[in-house]
């Protein structure tokens, strides 16, 4: 069981901030494929890799980083502080 | 160090007069200050998301990374979150050194991280209605310089 | 834009509220200060000679230049001259620009031409007399870059 | 006549921070070596050219500008601003 949080249009099409989920997937793309398979609103979220960050633990990481041992896993466009 | 993640406004000015007052062996200090833009007199307003927990993590190390690389005597970071409204300061950087050459570099550094780096997402309220703000760019560039 | 040459203190704080305040259009402002450098505890002062007339021409011949060359929505320059207490603000910068690139680069081609280039002449008083402050090679090799 | 001023180090050498001088000096340096000549206090401040700068009317100049026209000439040390 890991926690998935969303933010910022990520969150606003998969219209929830986070949820429980309990996967098999190895990386953070298996996630992302698995994910886009539940329902058209993951597709949505999910449908362009390029406008997408991930943070694993709290910490920015790749797509093909592996999730063995990660409790909180984020999506969320790039960043746009400042 | 400082590093304020925060909804409350905060002033500038007296922000300024505050860190200035504290860096006893510096001569230059530098400030940087994000405002609400004000569009051609349209009345603006400001919602900024960001990652509790992350982005206080993420800003601390940004600020130890400056710190590590260049001669600061001290380092400020403050940065809203929510509701803002039009003209409002969203951050500030402050920066102090000896020679100005290093608070120059760090704020210029810190405001590169902060643009690009820090878990903050904007999003413009107009009268035409609300807009996540897209990243720059130029802003992704700008961290190649360091 | 605004040139202030004086024997007067000036608060930062106020001064920085005010600038940020004018720039409507603007979503970025940076200011510099120049603070008299507290030595080891050492009780400093400084005396600061300049040039009337010439000064506010040059610096002003320095901020229409900056402002031909960046896209800045305002521009301030204050500078002190007479007696200075320890950690007094000798001077301020201020730029306002839409990004930050513009605001940055205006005040640091700003300070080059101030610190080599505005006829300013800072004495340090102390424990062990007065000195002219030399210049440092540091200083007129910054302006190559501009 | 043209009006000479001493700023900062040079001020403090001469002893005084303007004076009025007749001159017949066609060029900075020309008149730079007739002060030279007049008391050793003017030595003192003139000897090193290499921290000496001058403005014509307001505005720098090198040491080999013509005086013609000029109603102003300041002498001062390298500029500490900022």
């Amino acid at each position: 069981m890991m926690d998935v949080l969303y933010f910022a249009w990520v969150r606003e099409r998969i219209g929830l901030p986070r949820e429980k989920i309990d996967t098999q997937a190895a990386t953070v793309m298996e996630l992302i494929v698995e994910l886009r398979g539940r329902e058209e609103r993951y597709e949505m979220a999910f449908g362009d890799l390029e406008s997408l960050r991930v943070a694993l633990d709290q910490e920015l990481a790749d797509f093909d980083a592996p999730l063995a041992g990660v409790r909180e896993v984020a999506f969320f466009p790039p960043m746009t502080g400042g | 160090m400082r590093v304020c993640v925060q909804a409350e406004p905060f002033d500038l000015g007296a922000e300024s007069n505050a860190f200035a007052a504290g860096v006893a062996g510096a001569g230059a200090v530098v400030t940087f200050t994000g405002l609400v833009r004000d569009n051609g007199g349209a009345l603006a307003a400001m919602e900024i998301e960001h990652y509790p927990g992350m982005t206080e993590k993420a800003i601390a190390a940004m600020v130890e990374q400056a710190m590590a690389r260049w001669s600061l005597a001290d380092a400020l970071v403050i940065h809203r979150y929510g509701q803002l409204a039009g003209r409002d300061p969203i951050m500030m950087v402050a920066t102090a050194s000896r020679h100005r050459a290093d608070a120059f570099a760090a704020a210029e550094f810190l405001m590169d991280y902060l643009k690009s780096r820090a878990p903050f997402w904007k999003k413009e309220l107009s009268a035409e209605g609300a807009e996540w703000v897209a990243a720059r760019d130029e802003d992704e560039a700008a961290l190649k310089r360091w």
